[in-house]
């Protein structure tokens, strides 16, 4: 499976996304530019996190308009799949590839930590390699990540399984002391109508070695990637 | 050639006087007229000002620098170079270093912490280093003063928001409360960067006729006399109207400006390189070309500029953030500029390297100034100032005020902000970018991978200025042991030293004295563990009123895996394993945290023996290669219990039963010289004898599944009830309005 | 022409900066203070024939870049021309 | 009474905020806007006897808290009362 790393300028974790899928995952994955238009053929775009443009205005609110998002729209809509991780998903919330929007932490701060995230819905190709309810042991790290969108929009989006995964305690149950960012819904991670595009606050990328940094769980959501896409 | 430089119409006319008003004293202004052999020209005088100032020139603390050990094996690159550096393994190098940010941080709590950590960063890659880790040691007034909070949260939020934005994980630091930083707070920013061997850049110009190139930002009047002026004089309400503007930092500029300048090296058309920090534009052209033997020339015209109007003075002088001077092989510039329009960053030629020895500024086709590089690198004043140890100490030992029941004072320690968990101040520090962190804040040293490799590295930061306060000598030495028993508590060999010297007025004796033990402290320490002092930087002036803070010498250790499977975590891992302790002398009340809440401290450090010192760190690594450890933990702050607490915090909730301590408060609160507790198999502490003699190794007690703390009769405690105290040491004194 | 942009948050989205700042005007014993919200004050110099033409272009800019229509509402001021 | 802050950086100050959405502007195509600051819009309600007492108290909130006075400027207004 070949994947695409985008790299904006102020991109972080794109080597992190990079490493995490070449070395640990042993994938044909690159790096793309934001300048470029050409996404070389690959079955799936990964968006890192990091500061895209800076982000003093909105996260996301300028990358959404580089030259690469033209092309990864038109991916996405001709059913390609795109995984948007913390700026990512704040890139395609501003681009309107998903819904809602990501604010400022609820606490104003940056939050560097491991959460605890539920599985809400098993049959996506970002979850199809976990349990419904299964909770993932995964890292945060964001200013804004505060999931907002109208009552209207939440509910549809539950009703269509398009939340994906919820901050809930390690014994799985939600609380207010479990939601690190005040997000509404305690939501950490939806998907498009189409399930073709995800987004997601935690950083599967820092999950993937087990003991040595962050954990394992993060792997689980490449390998239902891996799957989906054979 | 060059006419005769002559000030600006408008401009102050030159004197004695405005030479006083820029800091240089009459002997320092007379050494001017006879450099230049005539009268400076304003922009001259602005020159001579910062970079003879105590910032930029080190004129009261070269002489006692030169004391430190600088070489070793490890040690690459010469000195006079931006960093210090060091080989370790694998053909890498790491690049570190730690410097001051106070003043700024005190007048502007977020913009100055943050601009502390982007000089900082700027300092390695300069030198060719990717930064791949940043640490931060914060001192700041009694928490119930009315300015700590603000300045706490700005300070801290200034750290996250450069630093999480430019991707450099910032993995371990320290925070301290006292009273005595009311009126000036430290914030001391330190970064390490890594290289592949041999390609280290230099800062060193060469090439007459080479092009100067600016690249970064744009000039504002930002900072004019900030770095230099204000950190080089004491702050008092007067120094208000000398108040710069405030710097402001821009991250995301910054982060171009990395992935740039490591690109743009690559091409190897770089000749030289240095960051505008301190005295900007004036101490990078100088300092390169000087450095080389050359002369240089700027042309002003040329330097961007962030609004119409700039002087040749201000330029000169501005200390805008992200920017970065180059010196470029003639003919290549089109190479190098490409890189940096791919980054949407301009590389605009401003100057020329000549080879006439001159530092010469034009502006609108007049010579501004026009200086012997030397008279500004090189030959700036040095001074001997006198050094005398104060009539009455520091600090003398309070009358025990009262004997708190040990119960009470373990839950006071766990509470003390200078005890309790820092997890309010790093979760907003993003500990994890790049991959690399194996063991970030929260331990007693981080440790990060160097991928591809199986070596490692451990980081430390440490201080301990209330010892520095009874002896600034043995708080100095107390300081370099306890960093390198952090390090070695992980596994890793104790490498390199940086430093970051906080002192008060150095025109005062008693200050001059401090500085002085300090620095004598440090060479001794580092010479008997064998350590380089590789780089480092001198804070001086810092005080209020004529009140100065504790002498705070700041000690950032690195320490090497060559196995990175050896490392070693604080927290105990199998119920069953013997509690050990291993000590250096006996734990002691002075200068402990006990003391600063109960009282009842000693007025005098005890003496440290330094082969005993070392013998525990050897003891320590030893018992690390050969897998004889299950956990180890330095005990510092709060003493013996606060330390088993801390190795009892991990997750999987063990606790601890101790039997074999004698329950007094110094020996559960004390610190003074060394303690580490480690946990180890019983069938294992026959070996460790044998590693650790002739220190006793003491077993003191077992590790137990039931998360309880019970000290013989003395207490039975739970473990999770503890833990909240000291969880919520912070947040709770901070969130509360 | 000199425009000015007014971005606030919309109503019912939460607005945890203009709550901490009126409980820190509160502890500052500025008891009379509520209903604190805090957006984003956008000065720009916009060149243009007329009027109508800027405020068009201001308009677009807002939708496009400088507000969020799901979370922050806009108005703006165009000033000379 | 409500009243209306304007903060915004001081002149000669970094604005690197503005100087980002400037530059995303002109690649947007707007061409025509320049000189773009960027500062906060603070509403909120103020009780008070009169509208002197509540601009006097406003000012206070401004120097004490809303407006940093080293990097902003402020001004404001109060309607009402
Ligand atoms: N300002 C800070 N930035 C990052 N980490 C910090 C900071 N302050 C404290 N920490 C982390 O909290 C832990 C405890 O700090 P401290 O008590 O000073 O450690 P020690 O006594 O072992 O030197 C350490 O892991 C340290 O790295
Ligand atoms: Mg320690």
């Amino acid at each position: 499976m070949k994947w695409g790393v985008v790299r904006f300028p102020g991109s972080l974790d794109d080597d992190d996304a990079l490493y995490a899928l070449r070395e640990v995952l042993g994938q044909d994955a690159r790096m793309l530019w934001h300048k470029e238009e050409t996404l070389g053929g690959v079955h799936c775009i990964v968006l890192p996190g990091g500061f895209s443009y800076g982000d003093y205005l909105r996260s996301g609110a300028i990358a959404r308009f580089s030259p690469i998002m033209r092309s990864i729209a038109k991916f996405a809509d001709d059913g390609g799949l795109v995984l948007g991780i913390c700026n990512g998903f704040q890139i395609l919330c501003e681009a309107h590839l998903l819904p809602g929007a990501l604010t400022r932490n609820r606490s104003l701060a940056f939050i560097c930590e491991q959460v605890t995230i539920r599985v809400e819905n098993a049959r996506t190709p970002l979850t199809r390699a976990t349990r419904a309810g299964e909770v993932l042991r995964i890292p945060i790290k964001h200013g804004e990540g505060c999931y907002v969108a109208p009552e209207s929009e939440l509910r549809a989006m539950e009703e269509r399984g398009q939340v994906l995964f919820r901050y809930v305690a390690p014994d799985g149950g939600l609380s207010e002391a479990a939601n690190p960012n005040g997000s509404m819904r305690a939501i950490a991670g939806v998907a498009n109508e189409r399930f073709n595009v995800f987004g997601l606050m935690p950083h599967p990328e820092h999950a993937v070695e087990g003991e040595l940094t962050g954990g394992a769980d993060g792997l689980k959501l490449f390998h239902s990637l891996i799957e989906a896409a054979r | 050639m060059s006419a005769t430089p002559a000030s600006l119409p408008g401009e102050p006319a030159v004197d004695q006087a405005l030479a006083r008003a820029h800091g240089l004293s009459a002997d320092e202004y007379a050494a001017v007229l006879a450099r230049l052999g005539r009268v400076p020209t304003f922009t001259e005088l602005g020159v001579f000002a910062v970079m003879w100032s105590e910032h930029c020139s080190y004129k009261s603390s070269r002489k006692h620098l030169r004391m430190l050990p600088m070489t070793g094996p490890r040690v690459v690159g010469g000195p006079g170079e931006n960093a210090g550096a060091l080989e370790i393994g694998d053909g890498w190098v790491a690049v570190f270093k730690i410097e001051s940010h106070n003043h700024p941080s005190y007048v502007e709590p977020y913009q100055g912490a943050a601009t502390g950590v982007g000089g900082i960063i700027r300092d390695i890659f300069t030198m060719g280093a990717r930064p791949v880790a940043s640490m931060n040691s914060l001192k700041f007034g009694a928490l119930d003063h009315p300015r700590t909070r603000y300045l706490l949260s700005g300070v801290v939020g200034g750290i996250g928001g450069y630093g999480n934005c430019v991707g450099v994980p910032t993995v371990a630091g320290e925070v301290m409360f006292d009273a005595a930083y009311n009126g000036n707070i430290l914030v001391n920013a330190f970064c390490l960067g890594l290289a592949r061997k041999g390609e280290l850049q230099s800062a060193r110009a060469h090439g007459v006729g080479n092009p100067v190139i600016y690249v970064g930002s744009a000039t504002g009047r930002d900072g004019i006399h900030g770095a230099s002026l204000l950190a080089s004089a004491e702050f008092d309400a007067a120094s208000a109207a000398k108040r710069p503007t405030v710097q402001v930092g821009d991250p995301f500029a910054e982060k171009l400006l990395i992935e740039a300048c490591l690109e743009a090296m690559k091409t190897g058309a770089i000749v030289a390189i240095q960051d505008m920090g301190a005295a900007g534009l004036t101490s990078s052209s100088s300092e390169m070309a000087g450095r080389g033997g050359l002369g240089i020339e700027l042309d002003l015209d040329r330097i961007p500029l962030r609004e119409p109007g700039l002087t040749p003075y201000e330029i000169l002088l501005s200390e805008s953030q992200e920017r970065m001077l180059l010196v470029v092989e003639k003919g290549r510039e089109a190479e190098v500029a490409a890189v940096f329009e791919k980054w949407d960053l301009h590389a605009l030629v401003v100057g020329r390297i000549t080879d006439d020895g001159r530092w010469r500024a034009r502006y609108r086709g007049q010579v501004v100034a026009d200086i012997p590089v030397k008279a500004l690198s090189s030959e700036a004043p040095l001074y001997d100032r006198p050094a005398a140890p104060p009539a009455a100490p520091l600090r003398a030992a309070d009358a025990p005020a009262r004997a708190p029941a040990p119960r009470e004072a373990l839950r006071a320690l766990l509470a003390s902000p200078n005890v309790g968990s820092k997890r309010w101040v790093f979760r907003q520090y993003d500990a994890i970018v790049q991959s690399n962190t194996l063991a970030g804040p929260g331990g007693d040293a981080a440790v990060l991978r160097i991928k591809g490799s199986r070596r490692g590295l451990a980081l430390t930061v440490d201080s301990n200025p209330r010892a520095c306060a009874l002896d600034p000598y043995l708080g100095t030495v107390a300081t370099v042991c306890e960093a390198a028993r952090n390090l070695a508590c992980t596994g890793a060999r104790p490498a390199g030293i940086t430093n970051c010297l906080n002192y008060g007025n150095p025109e005062r004796a008693e200050i001059m004295w401090q500085f002085r033990r300090g620095v004598e402290g440090l060479r001794d320490a580092a010479i008997a563990f064998e350590l380089p002092v590789v780089s480092g930087n001198v804070s001086f002036y810092n005080e209020t009123a004529g009140r100065a803070i504790l002498p705070t010498p700041t000690i950032a250790m690195v320490g090497i895996f060559e196995e990175i499977g050896q490392r070693l975590a604080i927290h105990f891992r199998r119920p069953g394993d013997c509690i050990v302790i291993i000590r250096t002398a006996a734990p002691s009340m002075a200068a402990s945290e006990y003391a600063a809440l109960f009282g009842a401290g000693d007025a005098r450090l005890a003496p440290i023996d330094l082969n005993r010192e070392r013998r525990l760190i050897e003891g320590l690594l030893k018992a690390a290669e050969r897998r004889l450890l299950n956990s180890a933990h330095d005990v510092a702050d709060g003493g013996l219990l606060v330390g088993l607490l801390e190795a009892c915090f991990g997750d999987h909730a063990l606790g601890a039963h101790l039997d074999g301590v004698d329950g007094s408060p110094d020996e559960l609160f004390g610190e003074g010289p060394s303690t580490v507790i480690i946990s180890a198999a019983a069938d294992k502490v026959d070996a460790l004898r044998e590693i650790f003699a002739p220190l006793e190794v003491r077993v003191i007690g077992r590790v137990t599944s039931q998360p309880r703390l019970i000290v013989g009769t003395l207490f039975d405690e739970s473990i999770n009830e503890l833990r909240l105290l000291y969880d919520q040491a912070l947040p709770r004194r901070l969130e509360l309005t | 022409m000199q425009v000015r942009v007014y971005v606030s948050p919309r109503q019912g989205i939460l607005d945890p900066q203009g709550r901490a700042v009126e409980n820190a005007l509160k502890s500052l014993g500025f008891a009379d203070a509520s209903n604190v919200h805090i957006g984003r004050y956008i000065t720009l110099e916009v060149k243009g024939d007329s009027r109508a033409a800027v405020e068009a272009e201001v308009a677009r800019m807002c939708d496009q870049l400088l507000a969020n229509p799901l979370i922050e509402d806009y108005r703006f001021e165009v000033e000379g021309g």
